[in-house]
């Protein structure tokens, strides 16, 4: 899926939480998340916390899409 | 190896092999079966190609040998001692089988039929069989029916093998097994291949057993490939009738004749390398690892891998072929495929891309329709509950319809026959 | 006599090229263009009846044009349609894709057309039509016309095709049983040989195999780019208004967000059945982040959220089978002005 | 380690072990294992062990480690790849299978699960 959005012309960051998957799918711009049941959110903390972990999260795949690549890229931390 | 060709088997007061002929003294060999305590009873019936006869369920399928000369007996831990075996003479009753059944659990399953559309499926419906039906004491558990059942298949053969003992066959067939040292020494241009040989060995009905030991409680190691003709390895294995490896496949293994047939010419056969298909996860990763770090040390610049049973064992298969691919050394895999009843679905149960060159032995889940025939040996009622079979599979008219997974041999993943998918 | 019906688009029916592509379809009697190299090949044997064309352009945007080209082929009762072949033409190759697929399962009639390995009509449309393997331009016309032309015959006779290898199709995905002429271990032996000489082999079970886009530039101007949500994880309205199947859906679900400050589960939750919904269902945020982008459209990080979001259900594993709704719901995208995606996946 | 299974006789033989008892069938324990991967679990044994085809089967025991760490993609590739084969066998429905299995026939499928889960977790 990811990739023919970006065959469609329309730069993607896929945000996800197995980065082989990802990168087996052809994605590349990845950005890694929590976890499969809550990728963008982590039931254990606060919400306030949570809120912030995701705003995180979300910040780092925006600046991917600033961010111009060759091939499969991941942006860790 | 001694060939001794034989066409046809019938009941005898001796039991003799005369001409290609095989009499068999029914009373002698069922009370020799019999001496085993577990069973109450034994029944002994004959089966010939041709024929409008349907055997299930089928445990295991044996074919009779004999040792002429050279260290050991055919079947070391059975029926003989625990002695390395591959050397020598060995005569083989060409032609004819052993086959066992009895219900062992409710959804046994297997079926050789002798003429028909099942009988262009399993190998073992162009042989002269003997069928042994043996059934145990009350109060047996399964797992000492199981092993019952097991030696009587192999007492059986074991005694028409003996009948061949003093025949000098007409032709006979050489394997040459240099060690490692001389094989580089006698074609230093070919390629060095093996064989990865993988065995089912996941608990009750899901074994297999090597010089008496099974398989699971075994590290990967090496066998020369002649050692497999005499028995080394048998099969206690009598889940998924299609893919399973029976004694005689172990016994008249494809892959080690056809490496053999092109052996000194094009390749250099250089042994055969024996893994395990486990339960648990971390000794499917210690196996593997063992079948790679062998193929290594042996130096192979190629290796076959072959496979037996369904589902978790691909995730075996896929492990050693990645992992010996890994080492440099270049695979062919064989397997067997579930693609559904209309081949659309994904065919394993794990893949990867280093597996790159596949041999299949077509799909389990092809649905095939076999006729009624007059004779049955064996439990019928079964076949609407053995893998493959649903309800409904057994027609009123006494034909069945199910999925090829039923016939015994039909996708074998040593690669015996010629069925295949594309 | 064998009657055929052939399907071309507008610049092979002599019509014009892009300027033409928003043709609608039309009927003419006997062949067209490449016809009448189809109908030379078919020495006697087969006749084109009538072709039938459509601008590429018009058959993509235009989701009738699918019945009237199919009500327009009824009509000849032909025995086999041929489409194309549309070499590496990927909207030409989309529509011969959906004529042959939609002909062979509306109609019943045989089908088949030809392409190159790169055209998007192969992946989608491989396991519902023959598709014949061909160069990847008009250049590789003659030897396309040759190599399908018999099948084509023998597809109109009812004749079952040999493997794709063989006949030179892409292989469709669905396994057939065959007997070969040597069993598995000498065929076994036969290809390791050929592997270790370095010669070309051909596996009998093709491994699923992937391929690779290259990215697209970075965008430049973030805060006042619009920017679309996208999930794989199954977040839909409460109640799942379209049905979205809890896996391999069949379909996608575009739903609008305007005005929607933050997903509650009151409002959304999950209709994914491969992993444990409890935590998507409190606080779908967490698979969708509607929330925290609406602070990023507030704070001017970036221009605006689409008014929609588009949801599927992909299995991590087979992400690979949503690529069909992709094809689609991308050129929506683009006609919405999205210039940067967000795909969140579980 | 924790023993998923919904086979009572691998709950009892295992009692004094950490068994999590799945009021299911053999898929819904599959999707409990899942879950835990998700969670950050290993798996300890193959989800599709022994030859008995899913649709055959109402029985099913997994192992899955009883620590959680970062996600184990072996343990995940096997998982989701064990449903979807459960997911296709499931297309050829057996009504002989499930309610309607005579219960020596169960008791027998009973024996092989534990017996192949035994052969996995002997001395473990």
């Amino acid at each position: 899926m990811v990739k023919e959005i970006e065959r469609a012309g329309i730069p993607v960051v896929h945000m996800c939480t197995v980065v082989p998957i990802s990168l087996t799918v052809g994605a590349n711009r990845i950005v890694p998340t929590v976890a499969i049941p809550h990728p963008l959110g982590n039931p254990a903390l606060s919400h306030e916390e949570e809120h912030d972990l995701r705003k995180k999260l979300v910040g780092r795949a925006l600046k991917a899409l600033e961010t111009p690549v060759d091939g499969q890229t991941v942006f860790e931390e | 190896m001694g060939i001794i060709k034989i066409t046809d088997i019938q009941f005898a007061a001796e039991s003799k092999v005369e001409g290609s002929v095989l009499y068999v003294n029914r009373d002698e060999l069922k009370a020799h079966i019999l001496e085993d305590e577990t069973l109450a009873s034994c029944e002994l019936d004959i089966a010939k190609p041709g024929e409008s006869v349907r055997i299930t369920p089928v445990k295991d399928v044996i074919e009779p040998r004999v040792k002429v000369s050279g260290e050991g007996g055919v079947f070391p831990g059975w029926m003989a001692k625990v002695k390395t075996v591959g050397s020598g003479r060995t005569n083989v009753l060409k032609g004819a089988a052993v086959v066992t059944t009895g219900k062992i659990v409710g959804f046994q399953e297997g079926i050789i039929d002798m003429c028909g559309e099942g009988a262009k499926y399993s190998p073992f419906s162009q042989l002269n069989n003997l069928v042994l039906c043996v059934e145990p004491v009350e109060g047996t558990l399964q797992h000492a029916y199981e092993k019952a059942v097991r030696l009587a298949g192999l007492k059986a053969a074991t005694y028409l093998g003996k009948l061949a003992k003093d025949i000098e066959a007409e032709e006979v067939r050489t394997y040459e097994t240099p060690t490692i040292t001389e094989g580089i020494k006698l074609y230093p241009d070919l390629p060095r291949v093996g064989y990865v040989l993988m065995l089912q060995s996941q608990g009750l009905l899901h074994d297999t057993y090597v010089y008496g030991v099974d398989a699971k409680q075994s590290l990967t190691t090496m066998l020369y490939p002649t050692e497999t003709m005499d028995g080394a390895i048998i099969s206690g294995n009598c889940v998924s009738a299609c893919d399973k490896n029976t004694t005689y496949h172990h016994l008249n293994n494809p892959v080690i004749e056809d490496l053999y047939a092109r052996h000194g010419k094009d390749l250099n056969f250089v042994g055969v390398i024996i893994t395990n298909e486990n339960v648990y996860l971390a000794d499917k990763e210690r196996s593997s690892d063992w079948s790679a770090k062998l193929c290594e040390y042996l130096g192979l610049d190629g290796a076959i891998i072959s496979q037996e049973g369904f589902g978790n064992p691909d995730t075996d298969l896929i492990m050693n072929c990645k992992k010996i691919e890994a080492k440099g050394v270049k695979t062919v895999i064989i397997t067997d495929e579930y693609a559904g009843q209309d081949g659309a679905s994904q065919s394993l149960a794990d893949a990867d891309i280093a597996a790159n060159a596949c041999v299949t032995g077509g799909n389990a889940n092809t649905v095939i329709h076999l006729p009624k025939m007059d004779k049955v040996i064996g439990h019928i009622e079964y076949v609407d509950k053995i893998a493959g079979g649903w309800s409904g599979s057994l027609q009123e008219d006494g034909s069945i319809v199910a999925e090829l997974q039923v016939i015994t041999g039909a996708t074998n993943e040593m690669g015996f026959n010629t069925f295949s998918a594309r | 006599m064998i009657k055929v019906v052939h399907y071309i688009n507008q610049f092979y029916a002599g019509k014009g090229g892009e300027e033409m592509a928003n043709i609608p379809p039309e009927k003419v009697k006997g062949f067209v263009g490449p016809g009448m190299a189809f109908n030379a090949a078919f020495k006697g044997e087969a006749e084109i009846v009538a072709t039938v064309f459509c601008g590429d352009s018009y058959f993509n945007e235009n989701k009738e044009a699918i019945d009237t080209v199919i009500a327009m082929i009824k009509e000849e009762q032909p025995d086999i349609v041929i489409c194309g072949p549309a070499f590496n033409a990927g909207r030409y190759g989309v529509a011969c894709g959906t004529v042959a697929s939609e002909v062979k399962a509306q109609l019943g009639i045989p089908t088949l057309t030809g392409m190159y390995d790169e055209n998007p009509g192969v992946d989608m449309f491989k396991s519902k039509t023959i598709i014949m393997k061909t160069k990847d331009s008009a250049a590789g016309m003659r030897k396309a016309v040759a190599a399908m032309a018999p099948v084509a015959l023998r597809m109109a006779k009812g004749e079952e095709l040999g493997s794709a290898a063989a006949e030179g199709y892409f292989p469709t995905g669905i396994r057939k049983g065959l007997f070969e002429e040597k069993r598995g271990s000498a065929r076994a032996v036969d290809m390791l040989l050929k592997k270790l000489a370095g010669e070309e082999f051909e596996t009998e079970y093709p491994m699923p195999q992937f391929d690779r886009v290259q990215p697209n530039p970075a965008v430049v101007d973030l805060a006042h780019a619009k920017v679309a949500l996208v999930t794989s994880g199954g977040i839909v309205p409460k109640g799942n208004p379209d049905h979205i199947e809890s896996s391999s859906a069949s379909h996608y679900g575009k739903y609008d967000i305007e005005g929607v400050q933050v997903l509650t589960d009151k409002t959304y939750e999950t209709a994914h059945g491969g992993y444990d919904p409890v935590y998507a269902n409190a606080d779908p945020n967490r698979v969708l982040p509607v929330d925290v982008m609406r602070e990023f459209e507030k704070e001017g990080r970036i221009g605006e959220l689409s008014h929609y979001y588009y949801a599927t259900v992909g299995n991590g594993t087979a992400v690979a089978s949503a690529k069909k709704f992709a094809d689609t719901f991308s050129k929506e995208l683009i006609a919405d002005g999205v210039q940067a995606v967000i795909l969140t996946s579980t | 380690m924790i023993i998923l299974t919904n086979n009572p006789d691998v709950a009892q033989t295992f009692q004094d072990r950490n068994v999590l008892w799945v009021d299911g069938s053999y898929r819904d324990v599959l999707i409990e294992a899942r879950d835990m991967i998700h969670q950050g679990r290993r798996l300890l044994t193959h989800p599709l062990m022994g030859s008995l085809k899913p649709n055959e089967t109402p029985y099913r025991s997994v192992a899955v480690s009883s620590e959680q760490g970062d996600l184990d993609m072996d343990s995940l590739l096997l998982i989701e790849n064990a449903i979807e084969t459960f997911d296709k066998f499931a297309q050829v429905t057996r009504p002989d299978r499930g309610v309607n299995t005579p219960e020596r026939m169960l008791a027998d499928f009973r024996l092989i699960d534990l017996s192949l889960i035994e052969s996995a977790l002997e001395d473990r």
